[in-house]
């Protein structure tokens, strides 16, 4: 191994603790991430043993497939991040820009669904304070209200998660078209993959919590 | 090289098999399970977050120290969970 | 040790050669504002903690002058709120959660591991400027009309019924707990990944294993009062139902959500306090700690037992009588760690060769009051009789001996201990032994009223009160008084030693651990070589090699 | 002035004699431990005291049979705080089934008492001295707490939903009723007082000045609000009779069963269509807006006493409701 003396910090004793120090330090920030959305993951919770009818009823006029639609994109994405990782860190720098910029377009592009399927949740009256029909949904309104509340806030907040990662996505790609990553130093791409697929793991989980919280016919 | 080549093929099975759980994911939503509806769609889910975590996140080959803060946070993530529906679910009780 | 003598700057008497230090390495504004080196971040956190709590001070002041007499108009009640709510949200979140993380263990973890700095320095830097834009959302709050909800943000009454400035708060209180999940991240990271050669886990001081159980808890706590917080903001701008049951919502759920993280910030606060008293007591026994394992392990028990008991802050809340059994156990279990750690510091003074200098002071008061913090503790875990005491002033009172008579006092103790390390220079030994026994009476006559009426029935957060109970207050107030007294005397001696104090060799106590390896005050990269640990710490009884 | 400054406070119902041994017990083991430390800690440091800075006392090593013990003796301890704590509590939790019934309601920064007597008062409760009362309390804005420090007390008070206290006064007196839940500028004055009465006394308190029971009340209010056009004694009417209604089963359309207690029949007027009775259908309207939690509780309590063949003629003119404010400047 060939300490580039560069991309060493002082503090380090050699490029491998630096290394080391650099995706220990991410999977503990993800730590505090997987508690942020626990806490969200807590109040879905507590309201659905609380209001199963009203959440089943809700959750399945959302549009699930857009949402079946983003879960592939995302996965897609997925794969295209652990590629990028696989080349920078087997030596082939060349590959790695378009691998990570294909990412940042599949997160772009789940953007863009979700900002459709919002927009299809408006013209369907299931958005409280916008657009919502009270008299829609029998004795309990507020509590589809709270339904779709907290699926706009989850996704809402694994959204702001996802503009994140397509930011620090483009600042890699550019530094590997750059040539920045050898196989000595390409930490910055497997940091940023580990943050890249948590943002997928929370979603994997959504979809099952959030479109289909009842059966669908 | 061939080592190489097999890790991109285990990276292609793990794709197939997320797609793959995602497509029962969404057949199950419209089978009337009952209470296994949300059960199964969790599992499946938990099982596509498995995959992604181990390959995809590279846990499998990690450091034990990384084992350890992935453990850490799903014991105290069922902390947050299970204490506090413990109340909700006993409530009335008594 | 071997600082590497540099001739001083050119202009100066030239005989004296002055070893490169942290302090003089560079100078001006800018070299402190974008420096990224642990010991001068210490320092930016110091200044600004101590601010802040002299600016909680003040709002107690006055909220101890407003109790003098029952019916008091010195403030109205609005006013009364906002000074309450401002003492609380200030010194819990911008003061006890960084004092001592922030500031003694940003300065001593790395040198205590043996390393040149914490793991990721940058972000470090970046956790005091969060800190300060955290600090000033809640300032601007606070002047632009102040908060009245209580430190606690209970919803309804937060996200819903208050007409003030619970938003700019929240926000303030939200930024800042990145300040602490920062923290916390590059300590934990920081031990796994830069021990000195040698430097073993069971070789670590125990403040380094203090220091980790509480990142733990910055780790898994704070973001949970982030997201917490995050939705009474949505509650309350979009009027949206989350917690509020006229829209479904159900308000002990917020209360489940914030004492999660919220209980076990009260572990945030005297863990590291145990840490500290962990250091000192040896070494002014000059003995080896008793029991290193059981304190080192009691202190992770702690910190996970900690997750395990917030719902005892809700025993009356209309919670189900199962999980109040149910916390009510746990919350017991969390005090059995704590025992043994009180024990085994008395067991290590047996025997010892006990000296009465000032940090030692101030952890013998640790101990004494922490002990009599915790055992009033049992009165709020027993289900029984937590149905009277809560939401009185005997709540007020247990948790201010933990947090004040706890946390702080080990603050002061270590600021005192580890101060010829920071600044290079001694305080003053009569006027700190003076303001250790000022804190400690005026602690005592300001909190032990508190249980007592606490216990006839005063409630918490009254303005006015009951004709009966105003003795006690005024005991509290003249106690307030004279702990102000002993909070002040130290803030002008420890001032006044940075141009004046004896100036202080490496190890002026004689002390164990790297960080008394090295000069005072340290070289930037602490140690000229770094060194390699051959033996478990707190070796008191070898012939300390004398550094000068 | 020190001769009228209580340390303790007063003892006046069941529950405080109860918790005050328990107190006492508790403050007993923790002066004896905390004195323990105490004097092992002044003990040790003026005994071992540095004499010589020379001095290099020997390493002592832990003793794990020490540690478990003192480990072990505070745990015993602890269990039986815990023990006998929640033996207190789950007795607190439940009322005696023969308590007298009070109805609050809480409201910054006031607290409104409703006797099933109809007696209506406010930041005051009159009640007979040694037996069980029963409180059903609701807050109408925020979080309160209903705390009398001399019975050993306490319980929030929670919007939307109900909570309960009881206690048995042991001795007359006035005792100070406070909030302690922290509920806004006023929170302080949110106090009142509970009035223990001799039996005499409160007979002769009861007599005076009431017009109709909390269950008249909501009699009439059931007329006034039209309920007993659907509800009448007609069990082939459109709604279901409500004679005997009170914690009897309730057989939904959705072949649930849940048992009619207040907080079914809350639901049930501000959300009828929540749960319906089988062979019912969801006709009734929501009465949310039109009245407000003190007059829910007088509906509650009208069909709570509402016994077979109660039920009010269809044809009896309504009389106008009655004025239920006693507070006119607090007029809702």
């Amino acid at each position: 191994m060939s300490a580039n003396p560069t991309h060493l910090a002082h503090h380090f004793a050699d490029v491998r603790q630096q290394h080391d120090t650099a995706t220990l330090g991410m999977w503990v920030f993800l730590v505090t991430e997987a508690m942020v959305f626990g806490g969200l993951f807590l109040a879905y919770t507590v309201y659905r043993v609380l209001y199963a009818a009203e959440f089943a009823a809700a959750s399945a006029h959302l549009n699930v497939v857009f949402g079946g639609v983003n879960t592939i994109v995302l996965l897609s994405s997925s794969l295209t991040m652990a590629l990028a990782v696989y080349w920078a860190q087997t030596g082939q720098q060349g590959r790695v820009p378009a691998a990570l910029i294909l990412t940042a377009l599949l997160g772009t592009a789940f953007l863009v669904i979700k900002g459709f399927e919002y927009h299809g949740d408006y013209e369907d009256n299931l958005m409280p304070g916008l657009a919502f029909d009270e008299h829609a949904w029998g004795p309990h309104p507020e509590r589809v209200k709270l339904f779709l509340v907290i699926y706009y806030i989850m996704t809402g907040v694994h959204a702001v998660h996802l503009i994140i990662g397509i930011g620090l996505i483009s600042i890699l790609a550019l530094m590997a078209r750059r040539g920045r990553f050898t196989r000595g130093y390409y930490y910055p791409v497997e940091v940023g993959g580990l943050y890249w697929h948590f943002v997928d793991v929370i979603w994997v989980f959504l979809l099952p919590l959030l479109y289909l919280a009842g059966v669908r016919n | 090289m061939a080592e190489h080549r097999s890790r991109l093929q285990i990276y292609g099975i793990v794709f197939v098999a997320l797609i793959g759980l995602t497509a029962v994911t969404l057949l199950l939503g419209g089978v009337e399970l009952g209470a296994w509806h949300t059960i199964v769609g969790l599992a499946i889910a938990s099982t596509k977050a498995t995959l992604i975590v181990l390959f995809f996140m590279h846990l499998l080959h990690s450091p034990r120290v990384t084992w350890l803060v992935a453990g850490t946070t799903l014991l105290f993530l069922a902390i947050l969970l299970l204490m506090t529906l413990t109340d909700y679910l006993s409530r009335g009780e008594g | 040790m071997s600082t590497v003598a540099v001739a001083t700057p050119q202009g100066e008497s030239p005989p004296v050669t002055r070893p490169v230090n942290y302090l003089n390495v560079h100078f001006g504004v800018r070299s402190w504002l974008l420096t990224t080196d642990h010991k001068r971040i210490a320092i930016l956190y110091l200044i600004s903690i101590t601010l802040m709590f002299f600016l909680g001070g003040a709002a107690i002041t006055v909220v101890r002058l407003q109790l003098l007499t029952p019916d008091n108009n010195l403030v109205d009640a609005d006013t009364y709120n906002k000074l309450f709510t401002m003492h609380g949200i200030i010194m819990v979140f911008f003061f006890m959660v960084p004092s001592i993380p922030a500031v003694l263990g940003n300065f001593l973890l790395p040198m205590m591991l043996g390393a040149k700095d914490l793991a990721f320095p940058k972000l470090n830097l970046l956790s005091w400027y969060i800190y300060i834009l955290g600090g000033t959302f809640t300032l601007w709050a606070v002047l632009s009309g102040g908060v009245d909800s209580g430190w606690t943000f209970y919803t309804p009454y937060s996200s819903k019924a208050s007409h003030t400035n619970i938003i700019p708060a929240a926000v303030g209180v939200f930024i800042v707990g990145f300040s602490s999940i920062l923290t916390g991240l590059n300590f934990i990271v920081t031990t796994h990944m830069m021990r000195a050669p040698g430097q073993t886990w069971f070789r670590l001081p125990l403040m380094v294993w203090s220091l980790y159980a509480t990142s733990i808890i910055f780790l898994l706590g704070t973001p949970v009062l982030a997201i917490t917080l995050t939705l009474v903001a949505i509650e309350r701008i979009f009027q949206v139902g989350v917690f509020d049951p006229a829209l479904g919502g159900d308000p002990v759920l917020f209360q489940h959500m914030f004492w999660f993280y919220s209980h076990p910030a009260v572990y945030i606060m005297v863990l590291p306090a145990m840490g500290v008293v962990s250091e000192v007591v040896p070494c002014f026994s000059r003995k080896n700690i008793y029991g290193y394992k059981f304190i080192a392990f009691s202190s992770l028990g702690i910190a996970v037992l900690g997750f395990l008991v917030w719902s005892h802050h809700m025993f009356v809340a209309g919670i189900s009588v199962y999980e109040a059994f149910l916390f009510s156990f746990l919350s017991f279990m969390v005090a059995v760690p704590s025992a043994i750690k009180v024990f085994n510091w008395t067991a290590t003074l047996y025997k010892g060769s006990v000296a009465f200098a000032t940090p030692m002071l101030f952890a013998f008061g640790f101990i004494g009051l922490f002990t009599i913090g915790g055992l009033t503790g049992m009165f709020l875990a027993s289900l029984g009789t937590d149905v009277h005491v809560h939401d009185t002033y005997f709540v007020i009172a247990h948790f201010h001996f933990i947090m004040v008579g706890g946390a702080v006092m080990a603050y002061m103790g270590g600021l005192h201990f580890w101060w010829p390390k920071m600044t290079g220079r001694m305080y003053p030994e009569f006027w700190s032994r003076l303001a250790a026994m000022i804190i400690f009476v005026g602690f005592i006559l300001t909190f032990l009223p508190q249980f007592v009426v606490g216990n006839l029935g005063m409630p918490r957060r009254y303005y006015q009160y009951a004709p009966e109970f105003q003795v006690l207050n005024v005991m509290s107030s003249a106690g307030a008084s004279i702990l102000a007294v002993g909070y002040v005397l130290p803030l002008v001696y420890l001032l006044w030693s940075l141009g004046y104090g004896k100036k202080a060799g490496a190890n002026p106590w004689l002390a164990t651990g790297l960080e008394w390896q090295t000069a005072s005050p340290p070289p930037p990269d602490n140690f000229a070589v770094t060194p390699v640990v051959t033996e478990a710490p707190y070796q008191y009884s070898k012939e300390v090699a004398v550094v000068s | 002035m020190f001769a009228d400054v209580p340390l303790i406070p007063e003892a006046a119902s069941t529950h405080a004699t109860a918790m005050d041994e328990l107190f006492y017990f508790i403050l007993g083991v923790c002066l004896f431990f905390s004195t323990l430390i105490a004097v092992l800690i002044v003990t040790f440091a003026v005994r071992y005291r540095r004499r010589s800075e020379a001095e290099r006392p020997q390493p002592i090593h832990s003793s794990l049979k020490l540690e478990l013990t003192w480990s072990l003796i505070p745990f015993v301890f602890m269990m039986v705080f815990f023990f006998w704590g929640a033996h207190l509590y789950f007795s607190w939790a439940h009322a005696p089934a023969d308590s007298m019934e009070v109805y609050v309601v809480g409201k910054q920064w006031m607290w409104k008492m409703q006797h099933l007597g109809g007696q209506r008062e406010i930041n005051e409760l009159h009640v007979p001295v040694g037996r069980p009362v029963k409180l059903t309390m609701i807050s109408q804005d925020v979080i309160h707490s209903f705390f009398v420090p001399a019975f050993r007390v306490h319980m929030d008070v929670l919007p939307g939903r109900y909570t309960t206290l009881w206690f048995q006064p042991t001795k007359p007196g006035r005792y100070h009723l406070f909030c302690s839940q922290y509920c806004g500028t006023n929170h302080a004055k949110m106090i009142g007082e509970i009035v223990v009465l001799s039996s005499d006394d409160y007979q002769t308190w009861l007599n005076q000045g009431v017009d109709g029971g909390m269950a008249q009340a909501g009699r009439k209010l059931f007329q006034k609000l039209q309920c007993v056009t659907c509800h009448s004694a007609d069990a082939k009417a459109r709604a279901p009779v409500l004679e005997a209604l009170y914690l009897s089963e309730v057989h939904l359309d959705n072949g649930k069963i849940v048992r009619a207690d207040e907080t079914y029949l809350r639901e049930s007027i501000l959300y009828p269509d929540a749960k319906i009775v089988a062979g019912y259908k969801p006709i009734m309207p929501s009465y949310k807006d039109q009245v407000d939690e003190e007059e829910i509780l007088q509906l509650i309590a009208f069909i709570k006493a509402l016994r077979p063949g109660q039920t009010p003629p269809r044809t009896e003119s309504a009389d106008p409701p009655l004025n239920p404010i006693l507070d006119t400047k607090q007029g809702k």
